[in-house]
């Protein structure tokens, strides 16, 4: 909706068309507004510049792989593999960067180099299992990448034997891992075209059209000619390339192969994706969404944090919150329709 | 594949020769042989399930062909994708939409063919050739809804209009006019005649008689999956394509149906809802039909939605044999004896990967005499089932088939069984007869006689204009969201209801 | 706060342990309201628990504040990342740090210890050299602890054992492995089978039942304390009391109330609580200015068996009945 | 479905008509028994009687929650707050038999009950909760169960602090938890019944016939007059309080109120009912193929074990043998429709 109308060029940009634009997207961004205020008075540092920056550092993560997550969403999908994705990148990536500083010990961008390599051979590969469990098997998106899942945490534990991977270069973890670059992380100027790359390809260009029409009724797609199982492969490979690339990124900030990382990402980059506004059913959701959702989660978590909220009350204002932003969105949603 | 671009008048497009599609080991198509030649409009008539729509799907590539040979521009193409069909110029409307729901219209009207500015979707371009697409077609319709948003017969014209916006080549229509009202239809006769003057080559398939009278110039009848027969239309008449069709005569189409009209059993009494349904006024007597007529949009379909409780209601009453009903709900109004029969059987009827039986019942259950302390009747429920399926020949008649396997009229038959299942005092039908074959037809028009003369009252609205005035005791027009006539028996004529639906008075009402 | 003033614990230094005692700052000691973060890999079972319950008694007694963060369970590494970096963000004046992963927190802890933030490794492990201090017993020495305690009870006689260990992948049961095969290594203790699995109870009483099917010559079932806790109840399920024998490699009430019982034989005590103070006592000590006995120091383990349990104190090593977990202390010193 | 086939009573019982009744629940009953032959050849303890009631006792707790589950599935729905649910039970229930057994020590059975009581209204509570987010406040089911497990998980956490709840009376761990009566488990004595009634519920009872309408077309069931927020709630309620059943009868087996128990059970019951058959999409599966998937996942398992096959390597093996009985499955009911 919102690409064909900016197209049109009939809107001149006011400020009430600013606000008009904004509400379109729901009521997060004034439930995630209310939010960041009821924060800010709770505890002054929640703006300072250190905590800014430290949520940003948090949300990179989160971001890659929420925004592959939503191309899997788009195209009718699921994948619940990507925290076994994450430890898998992890300990491959440490040992053939480890291996390599070993070879080449005065070659830390070749070390880098090929790491950064081994990370998109794991994506591409375990996206492509995924991909073809549910795209050429037809199996269902659930059982594959639940089972896949299981798979790739059980490829993590037998090659790393349960033991983290430490040694790889300090360019890797100091530059990439905690550096920062004008101010602002290292990590984040390596997401941001990631991040970028990914929101072209949905809204303006042919493919994101295809993932679209797929999710939303994939006998629309066939009948106009797409190729289902080549774009539901390339969603999934996609998908898991972005949680590798973000699983490599958090090897640099741990400094170390894990093979118990990401545990957290299959219900949180989903959960963000849907309080973005995706639809489990696919077909529906917008990158700008997915952003706020991420951007709410990670400010949420934050906060409660730094008001000190005890886990135990922070699990259930967390699960009110989500509730209550989703009823919101949908209340304003629906009162959109009826203007 | 390789194609040829443009095509010679008279030549053969596309064809199908021995082609035979099963489903299991059950034959869709056995043997069928058809050849679209460029230039001509080829009709495809045959009952419910007669394989038409598999037909469809050879040509365009969504089904494997399982025996037998298809050609397209004179080339042998065993393994055709849809893809392929496409690029060579088949462009297709089908029967149950292939529309996107959550994208929009534009969006939905480009998808497979979008224009792109370095590898950069031109959303600009794409919007302007649809609406220069729409205007060929004389319709409008907001690109930038989402598709879900459109009504049925809107969603029926974007196909329409995509269909028309494809390579040049062939089009195939899959009963296009379905739903469509006498305006939009005269739109697509029209553009269907200008593209068979360019040499295009047209697949229509239809169950009104008087379209393809109208439109084509060779016929083919399939019966049972299998070739019947086939004719230059010029040296055919009616009675003689329906004969082949059903393997019988066929009686008088439509039947006398008695007025005997006694109290009132629905009255809507100024009644606002939404934007598209604004102060109307009726009743419906016990022992007639009240036909509601108007263009796509008018909101006749609102009127019988907000009625039944699907949609709120703005201001008016609803009042049902004199008690006023304040908030009505779907559950409320089918205790009052009311039911309601969507327009959209897929949408909104049916569901379609549950078996016909339980499609059927699934309003009976909530009866007392259906379940004892909560436990369904089987016995009771299958005759019931085995009963609404001969009444109206569900084909095949298995109960436990589900419904996504039948064809489009069958799976309409399914959704008039579960109106019919139970004895009701009043009916709101909408769209009843979309999709379904002239016996089929026959049938369900008896099966209004009778209700009448039980004593029922009929909402009855359709777009189909003949069926309207036959068998409508009175009618009630309605023109963006007014009502904007009331005729009565011996008022209602095709040329007065067309004349009311545009807002305008008919030359004999003027004096 | 009517904890011990002192206790025994083992300084470590390299491989050298030596034992001596460790005396708590007394309240006056502590000049300033220090505020301490604390980080725990989450706080869903007793063990946690128990070390919350130490700490927050030591910042309670020495008037000091605190905020504890848990990062929800082993596998949300990046969860604890988010606090660690939160805590360095919020300026707080130390840190206590029960770390998801040795390797995995280095950088924070080195950025912390950069911004003057000292930071005490606490039960885990951290092997980050910029790391002020570490408060804790090694799960290989309490692991090696319970393997030469059935290498006793064996007397020489074949022993056959199953140990549950806890899941792959995290240190602690790694080193807890290590430990328990070094200890029985050349004795007539054998190990059937070690199988690793999450520490939900009903999944490790599941191991344990198929495991009781598949090897029918077990009489002793080792395992971290959970594994323990469902053990005791599988034996009494399968009526084998009396010829299987349960032990743990760490302790939580029920392995304690199952030791009591005669259902379990013995685990080794960490002394939790005791090593919650020691770490408030390590960072305080350090932002005071003095300098630590030793880097690396815990209680000195002890082994409970049906013999002596009487003789420990409880709140040593567990949180008092209807203790409350506290998140969130303010400081009551000026 | 069944009613026509029953009803119709046309179908003598043949051993060939048993065959292709078996066969009409696709491939899975076939690889069951391929696994179970290769799993008796590997261990010939596969198939004694201690194993065998072993498995059964290991399956009760997941049935009964799977049975639940296929309910919401039935409907459309789904739920993720099985987990925190069981977690909850098991706490309240405890403390409720500790303060009821501390009054009144020697009324055992009075204990019980209450406890049974206490966990019926923990399950009537929680399913209240997710029903009312589904249904009334019309959010996906997936961030409402998410919600509600991080609620129902903290509030656990809240009540128990933690701490195991020990001191249940020896009439609940023995008798209920460990005990046999006429040879098998008296847990499954007590599950065997709410199994039959939900069974009953689906296939024979108006109930069922509304929640697969409901989960196969919200919008016709309306039209159909059925009350749709009705039986949402009726699914989401019976689902948590199978599970709350659960949760108490696996809190008498473990002997003590737990605070982390079931964090297995919401991919393991959704997974045991999309193998059986059911689908995500809704409308779609039969208690049958549920009670079948729920052994094939035990059976695996313990299997598994008794092959002595290492964790690791269990883990593969698991993923692959999930996506290939949904495979399998696919392919038969593919082949059934060619026929
Ligand atoms: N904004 C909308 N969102 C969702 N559904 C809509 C919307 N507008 C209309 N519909 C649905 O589309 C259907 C047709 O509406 P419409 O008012 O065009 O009916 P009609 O006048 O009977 O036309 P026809 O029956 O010829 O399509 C109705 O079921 C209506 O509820
Ligand atoms: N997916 C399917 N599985 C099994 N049978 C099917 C399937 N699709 C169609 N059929 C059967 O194939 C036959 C032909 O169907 P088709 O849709 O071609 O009929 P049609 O001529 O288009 O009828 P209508 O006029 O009702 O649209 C029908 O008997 C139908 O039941
Ligand atoms: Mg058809
Ligand atoms: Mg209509």
């Amino acid at each position: 909706m919102t690409n064909a109308r900016s197209s049109a060029g009939n809107a001149p940009s006011t400020p009430a068309n600013a606000v008009s634009k904004l509400l379109s997207f729901g009521a997060l961004p004034i439930v995630l507004i209310i939010c960041i205020i009821i924060f800010q008075i709770g505890n002054p540092r929640f703006l300072s510049a250190p905590n800014v920056l430290n949520m940003t550092q948090q949300a990179v993560y989160l971001l890659l792989i929420a925004f592959g997550q939503m191309l899997v969403l788009l195209a009718g999908g699921f994948d619940l593999s990507v925290g076994a994705v994450v430890a898998l990148t992890s300990i491959v990536s440490a040992k053939v960067m480890v291996a390599v500083s070993l070879a080449y010990p005065d070659a830390p961008y070749l070390t880098i180099t090929a790491g950064f390599l081994a990370t998109m051979l794991v994506g591409l590969a375990c996206g492509w299992v995924n991909g073809f469990g549910v795209a050429i098997m037809k199996v269902n998106a659930f059982i594959v990448t639940l089972a896949t899942s299981s798979i790739f945490a059980g490829v993590t534990l037998v090659t790393s034997q349960g033991i983290q991977v430490s040694g790889l270069p300090r360019d890797f973890v100091y530059g990439i891992g905690s550096g920062y670059f004008m101010g602002l992380p290292v990590s984040l100027y390596f997401a941001v075209p990631a991040v970028a790359a990914v929101f072209l390809l949905v809204r303006h260009m042919r493919f994101g059209r295809y993932i679209y029409a797929i999710g939303s009724n994939v006998r629309s797609a066939v009948v106009a000619g797409v190729n289902i199982n080549r774009y539901l492969m390339a969603c999934y490979m996609l998908c898991a390339t972005m949680t590798a690339f973000a699983g490599w990124l958090l090897t640099a900030r741990v400094s170390s192969g894990e093979p118990m990382l990401g545990g957290e990402f299959p219900l949180q980059s989903i959960a963000a994706a849907v309080i973005g506004g995706c639809s489990l059913r696919g077909g529906e959701g917008s990158p700008f969404g997915v952003l706020l959702g991420v951007i709410f989660i990670t400010v949420v978590k934050n906060g409660m944090d730094l008001l000190r909220i005890g886990s135990n009350y922070q699990m259930i204002v967390f699960g009110v919150v989500l509730v209550g932003a989703v009823v919101l969105d949908r209340y304003r949603l629906e009162r959109a329709a009826k203007r | 594949m390789p194609v040829q671009t443009h095509a010679v008048e008279g030549e053969v497009f596309a064809s199908l020769s021995n082609a035979s599609k099963f489903y299991g080991s059950f034959a869709a198509l056995k043997d069928v042989s058809i050849k679209l030649s460029c230039g001509e409009v080829h009709m495809l008539l045959g009952e419910n399930g007669a394989g038409k729509s598999t037909l469809v799907s050879l040509l365009t590539g969504t089904n494997r062909l399982d025996e037998g040979k298809r050609t397209l521009r004179g080339a042998d193409c065993p393994n055709l994708t849809p893809l392929e069909a496409r690029e060579a110029g088949i462009n297709t409307v089908l029967q149950d939409f292939g529309l996107a729901p959550t994208l929009t219209a534009v969006e939905n009207y480009t998808l497979g063919r979008e224009k792109t500015k370095g590898g950069f979707l031109d959303k600009a371009q794409m919007r302007a050739d649809m609406i220069r697409a729409m205007e060929k077609l004389g319709v409008s319709i907001d690109p930038d809804a989402r598709v879900d948003t459109l009504t049925r017969a809107e969603q029926q014209l974007l196909e329409i209009v995509r269909a028309l916006g494809g390579k040049p080549g062939a089009l195939i229509l899959d009963e296009p006019t379905a739903t469509l009202s006498h305006d939009e239809s005269e739109h697509l006769f029209s553009a269907v005649q200008l593209l068979r003057s360019e040499g295009w080559a047209i697949l229509y398939i239809s169950h009104r008689m008087e379209e393809i009278r109208r439109l084509g110039d060779v016929v083919t009848i399939l019966r049972d999956g299998r070739f019947v027969g086939c004719h230059r239309l010029a040296d055919v008449s009616n009675d003689q394509m329906i004969t082949e069709m059903v393997g019988r005569e066929m009686a008088n189409f439509y039947p006398e149906i008695p007025h005997n009209p006694t109290t009132v059993a629905l009255e809507v009494k100024g009644l606002s809802s939404g934007q598209k349904v604004r102060d109307i006024s009726f009743a419906v007597r016990a022992g007639e039909i009240v036909g509601l007529g108007g263009l796509v949009g008018c909101g006749k379909a609102e009127v019988a939605r907000a009625i039944f409780g699907l949609q709120p209601i703005d201001d008016g009453q609803v009042i049902v044999a004199g008690t006023r009903i304040s908030k009505p709900t779907p559950a409320a109004m089918l205790d009052c004896g009311l039911v309601y029969l969507p327009q959209d059987r897929r949408g909104e009827a049916l569901a379609l990967n549950r078996s016909v039986a339980e499609n059927i019942v699934v309003e009976v259950l909530g009866e007392k005499n259906s379940a004892t302390a909560g436990f369904v009747k089987t016995s009771v429920l299958g005759r019931l089932v085995a009963d609404v399926m001969t009444r109206l020949k569900v084909q095949p008649a298995e109960p436990r088939k589900l419904v996504q396997e039948l064809s489009g009229g069958n799976q309409q038959k399914v959704v008039l069984g579960r109106a019919l299942s139970r004895s009701r005092k009043i009916f709101a039908f909408d769209e009843p007869t979309a999709g379904i074959d002239v016996g089929a037809r026959l049938d369900f028009y008896k099966q209004l006689q009778q209700l009448c003369a039980e004593g029922a009252a009929i909402l009855f609205i359709s777009s189909d204009l003949q069926e309207l005035v036959h068998l409508s005791h009175r009618i009630y027009v309605m023109h963006e969201g007014f009502c904007t006539a009331e005729l009565d028996q011996g008022q209602i004529t095709e040329e007065r209801v067309i004349a009311y639906a545009f807002g305008e008075k008919p030359k004999e009402d003027i004096q | 706060a009517d904890g011990p003033e002192k206790f025994p614990v083992q300084l470590v230094d390299g491989d050298k342990k030596t034992d001596s005692e460790w005396t708590l700052l007394k309240k006056d000691e502590v000049k300033k309201p220090w505020n301490i973060c604390v980080l725990f890999p989450h706080l869903k079972d007793s063990y946690w628990v128990a070390a919350d319950y130490g700490i927050a008694d030591e910042i309670h007694r020495t008037g000091t504040a605190m905020t504890l963060y848990e990062a929800g369970g082993y596998t949300n590494l990046s969860t604890q990342l988010s606090q660690l970096d939160n805590c360095i963000a919020q300026k707080f004046d130390g840190i206590i740090l029960g770390a998801i992963s040795a390797d995995g927190v280095g950088p924070l802890v080195k950025k912390a210890t950069d911004a003057g933030i000292p930071v005490i490794d606490f039960v885990n492990g951290v092997n980050e050299p910029s790391v002020s201090g570490h408060a804790l017993v090694s799960f290989y020495d309490l692991a090696y602890t319970t393997g030469k305690y059935l290498v006793d009870q064996a007397k020489g006689k074949k022993q056959v054992v199953g140990f549950f260990p806890g899941p792959q992948g995290a240190g602690w049961s790694d080193d807890a492995v290590r430990g328990f095969n070094d200890a029985i290594k050349g004795s007539s203790v054998e190990l059937a089978v070690t199988r690793r699995g999450d520490t939900g109870l009903n999944t490790q009483l599941d191991l344990i039942n198929n495991a009781l099917q598949t090897y029918d010559n077990i009489n002793w079932l080792v395992g971290v304390d959970i594994a323990a806790q469902a053990a005791a109840v599988a034996v009494r399920n399968a009526n084998m009391q009396g010829k299987i024998n349960v032990a743990a490699f760490d302790i939580i009430p029920p392995v304690y109330d199952d030791i009591a019982a005669g259902a379990t034989k013995a685990s080794p005590t960490d002394f939790t609580v005791l090593q919650g103070r020691l770490a408030v006592d390590m960072i305080l000590r350090l932002l005071e200015g003095q300098k630590l006995a030793a880097k690396r120091a815990g209680p000195k383990p002890e082994m409970v068996t049906s013999d002596n349990y009487k003789d420990f104190t409880k709140t040593d090593m567990f949180a008092p009945a209807g203790y409350q977990v506290e998140f969130s202390i303010e400081a009551t010193k000026k």
